[in-house]
């Protein structure tokens, strides 16, 4: 095992990390920005070095100060988190060439998988489904037909020179066919000044389902089952879970195997994602396969009882995996919802500034994975997101009522965040039925919510008027107080709010 | 002492009375409520209504607009003493036609769309302001002329910082 | 399901039950103390009512408020947690008369199990071993040498009369019989008048096993396995865990039956449990039954993932109970460190007071059921224990990992807590060994702790004299601030502990 | 500033220089030491010694003493700046022989085993706190007479206050 390791991130993922190096039993070294000298990750890490200014590309994104920071401070590995350089193959290569284990896969896969045709080729040669399309230009009108008949309507025509929507055409019916593609060509010439277009599979109103696997450097592969991630707004994920309600044991078991395949394909080591989209049939098609730890990674931890970090770090320093395929069980079902410094009733605005009061909550089933703390100051330069609120119940039902639970009592004052929605989301019909696909939150919940009556209005300008008048009360107290015996220390006050309260 | 707040283009006449400990009475269009609100943190208040129990985050943000969270609900509205109100609308009236944007959130401003003098049409995008990774294009809320701007792209500016006067 | 619970508790074990009653869909109801306006629990609850003043003995163990308040809000069953109410019988007999369901077993069964000696003939009676030892006095030398010699040494002589240690004698050997029984004898003559004594097997080194039942009106009976107590400071319990490492699967099973037999002679309904004394050899011998709910129920839920308060509510419901024993798993471990208010570091004085600040560790495998928040007052008139943190791991190993690594980062201002003890047992030799009695904490560990020398005394030394020098400058500017400006609001300093910094 | 610790019987000479933003160069007993000490509550501290993080709770008590914990341990030690200390010195030479017993902490006031003018001797109970529903008995650290009882029984009291005065 490794004696330290570096943590090249920020925000709640360092935080995860530095929980499993001293679960551990390993040094921690953190790196931080000016910004982040008061950040969790540098109060908790054994060790920390700044490495800039605020802005990411002078510190958190700078590889050679990052690799300076290993170096000073003697670390053998290098945990790169999510984001930043996380997916950064030259970055990967660097730390080869400083003789620095990088927590993650190799360069090599790294650059195979992040990009999406080399990525969909390497998958496909190994056996994985691929929305079916010609990756070609096609010739004729006759073999787009021939070809849209194979797969099967709906399709959809796009430029191969394309981007941006322009040239893309949805044909729903055979009958469109002829006209749609003449629209597609002509579009695609004028926009690109290139009229080729090729054909892909349409996937319909579809769910994102992903599979977490591991592999270490002795070609041992398991998979820990899939997540759920169809809640999202604006294609970015908001809330994730494990099981899905729409996978059955067959259907994860042979996707759990299409995983392993596509991990093979590139000898990939470590924790990885890949990611398909599952239309209404259950045919599921490979999107994209992620090199690293993801946000949502916690709900597989709660249903399997594997900590995917440690295992990470574990196949990093060289050791096998400790448990083999037929070991991972999954047990109940398992919720995460992100919380993100964003007001969600004013389009999600984000929202740094100074936390006043934080209260998690906590009781059973119930697992913050957070980075910040009361009194802490969310900077302006980085993610919105400040922590994730994961449950755990023996179904799905009792997951979601933890989740209700836990979050009517999560407090958050000083900056607005998307606790507000997630409660909304968790007294949807539809989510509680489990009836949702990747547009379901722009597309049906939003206008759900418009529709809504809002309760407790009274209560609400009763409280605002007792706050107002309190307010004032407070300033001509202060200041008769002040005249009468000179300014207080803000010391003081600070410290006991309440101090005259004893007996 | 009087207050009235402003909620769904509607008035509200409030008064509230201070009856000892932590209990109010609390009038609302005419109504009587006693309520027993405990304030927890600097925003947060613990309020009994008979035997009810909320837990209310009153947020207020300048110009005596509020934000309060129950339960997951977020009303909006404005509320004031009546002095403070009487204030505004007698100081108010030269004002009309005028719009001030101000930042919605502390960031950076990226990018200024308009120069000082420039018409601009309601809801014409101004000025481009960075926070966490998002570039938020503001809106002047009136149609008019740029009368004057109070920052430079690149400047970091406060939650409800003045950006630019449209008149 | 009832549509309505009242609680009858308050602090932590009251939120915990206000967590299930919100899972579950139930509206809850609390009482409270004037000096609880504020607690968690009349924060968290759908309605609170006051019941009186501070003392206990005033609000919440006063019968007739209670009854009075359930009424009132027409809660139909009442939670009693634990101490308080919990365990009388004549509560227990007014809710009955009121048809008001408890949330607990019959008044027959705490009677007889709330008396030792009728709890240990109904337990014999039913084959559950007990410690042996003759109940009744004995009237001859002979008698109690035959007794002694056929339970085996060392055994206890104990006054019949007695109480306090009085008149009691450990013999070892039997070549001391003779003269101890004398001593013995003429010492509960002196103290009691009563020279009549008793003899009992003495228990050497004992670990503390118990075994948590639960049962239904139907008579059906599970058992979740053991939890071990043996780390106690004074004959307190403040360190639990699920399993035990010295209970073997044979054990944990005929443990398990004869706490099914032991509550099944009692008709006993709802969650209570069997506590053991084990000697080296593991042989158990009852001890006594709690008919409550208890403090250290977390561990078996964490590691069976059955909610036990849930549980205990709908077999109050008159449900039957959910799950058979064989559906009942004991999957990796877990740990509970009791959090008190006292100072580990002066003899564990109570610290009642104001918490200004409060950081509750999260993230894998940790969860905090606790009943204070920052800004929190802890009031004088009620027990010490503020929450609890426990932890889960695959193993015990990881479980104590999990607990040191979540120890280091628990923050608790303005009142001292047991966090610091917590985190000295946690790096115990002999406590990561599992080789502990219930004698470790007094007898062991607090000697070793003694000659262990401190660390870091110059970094304490040295953020002494910054936070000296801090407070200084902090009144001096005020001061000056005061005169140039006049006095400052507390609320602007309260809101913004670091406004200017932004940028 | 100069500071006087006293620690394990042993006086240690220490001096606080700001050196800008939350840096500091300590001294103590003429060794000097870097440190970034960010504070993050009102007695919690981060402190970066070179590139090693602590986590520090400073609690002050009265008269001075100081309980730090770092990492599960208590260190315990007297702290004042050099005028205070001289101060105290000259003017605690009258005090030698008496001895308030203080609170140790909130509670209230079960039991008085003693009355004024009463004799009594060192470590003898003199005055019994109840909190958190343990009664804890304070003893006398010198043996003199009870010159002052300045509480009652049924008294609640704070933290440190003055129970009773013996000389």
């Amino acid at each position: 095992m490794f004696q330290k390791i570096l943590i090249a991130n920020r925000g709640e993922i360092a935080v995860r990390v530095l929980r499993a190096c001293r679960e551990l039993g390993v040094r921690s070294v953190v790196v931080f920005s000016e910004a982040d000298r008061k950040s969790l990750h540098a109060r908790y890490a054994d060790e920390a070095h700044c490495i800039g200014p605020a802005p990411a590309r002078e510190s958190y994104l700078d590889i050679d100060k990052v690799i300076e920071a290993a170096r000073k401070s003697d670390a053998q590995a290098i945990h790169p988190g999510y984001g930043f350089l996380a997916e950064n193959p030259r970055f990967a290569e660097r730390c080869e060439k400083e003789r620095i284990r990088l927590i993650g896969p190799s360069a090599h896969a790294m650059r195979t998988m992040g990009s999406k045709t080399l990525a969909r080729q390497t998958v496909a040669a190994a056996g994985v489904p691929v929305v079916p399309g010609t990756l070609e230009p096609i010739a004729t009108d006759a073999e787009v037909a021939r070809f849209a008949r194979e797969i099967g309507f709906p399709v959809m025509l796009k430029a191969t020179a394309g981007g941006g929507g322009k040239g893309m055409r949805l044909v729903r019916e055979e009958s469109d066919l002829a006209s749609f593609l003449r629209m597609a060509k002509s579009e695609a010439k004028s926009a690109f000044g290139d009229d080729s277009v090729y054909v892909e599979k349409y996937i319909e109103n579809p769910r994102h389902i992903e599979i977490q696997i591991l592999g270490d450097r002795f070609g041992n592969y398991v998979h820990l089952g899939e997540r759920e991630c169809s809640i999202q707004r604006r294609h970015q994920k908001v809330i994730e879970e494990s099981p899905s309600v729409i996978v059955t044991p067959e259907v994860r078991e042979a996707m759990g195997k299409v995983a392993i395949e596509a991990a093979r394909a590139v000898k990939y080591e470590g924790a990885g994602t890949c990611e398909f989209l599952m239309d209404r049939n259950r045919n599921y098609y490979f999107l994209e396969m992620n090199t690293r730890l993801q946000v949502e990674h916690p709900v597989t931890e709660m249903v399997t009882g594997i900590d995917i970090v440690k295992e990470q770090i574990r196949v990093a320093a060289g050791e096998k995996l400790s448990f083999r395929q037929e070991d991972v069980k999954q047990a109940g079902h398992s919720i995460e919802c992100r919380i993100y410094a964003e007001d969600p009733d004013r389009n999600f605005i984000p929202c740094p500034g100074v936390i006043t009061s934080l209260r998690v909550p906590g009781g059973p089933g119930v697992r913050d994975d957070s980075g910040v703390y009361a009194g802490f100051e969310i900077p302006i330069h980085y993610d919105p997101i400040i922590s994730k609120l994961i449950t755990w119940g023996k179904d799905r039902e009792e997951a979601i009522a933890r989740m209700r639970r836990a979050l009517s009592v999560y407090v958050v004052t000083g900056v607005k965040t998307t606790v507000p929605f997630h409660i909304r989301v968790m007294r949807n019909r539809h989510f509680i039925e489990g009836n949702f696909d990747t547009n379901f939150i722009d597309q049906v919940f939003f206008k759900e919510e418009r529709q809504r009556p809002l309760e407790h209005q009274e209560m609400a300008l009763i409280t605002a008027a007792i706050q107002a008048y309190r307010e004032e009360r407070m300033r001509s107290m202060t200041r008769r107080a002040g005249d009468a015996e000179g300014p207080r220390s803000m010391w003081k006050y600070a410290g006991r709010p309440s101090g005259r309260k004893l007996g | 002492m009087n207050y009235v707040a402003t909620i769904g283009g509607r008035d509200v006449r409030i008064t509230v009375e201070e009856t000892g400990g932590s209990n109010y009475v609390v009038t609302i269009d005419r109504e009587e409520h006693l309520v027993d609100a405990q304030q927890i943190a600097s925003q947060l208040w613990s309020v009994l209504y008979w035997n009810a129990v909320y837990e209310v985050d009153v947020t207020r943000h300048p110009a005596d607009e509020y934000e309060v969270l129950i339960r997951g609900d977020c009303h909006k509205f404005t509320l004031m003493n009546e002095q403070r109100r009487a204030m505004i609308r007698a100081g108010g009236k030269g004002a009309a036609g005028k719009a001030m944007v101000t930042s919605p959130m502390p960031g950076k401003v990226v990018r200024l769309l308009v120069v000082e003098g420039q018409e601009v049409q309601a809801d014409q995008g101004v000025i481009v302001v960075e926070a966490m990774k998002m570039e938020n294009e503001l809106q002047s809320s009136v149609a008019g002329k740029v009368k004057e701007i109070f920052v430079r792209e690149g400047e970091v500016v406060e939650l409800g910082a003045k950006l630019l006067l449209v008149e």
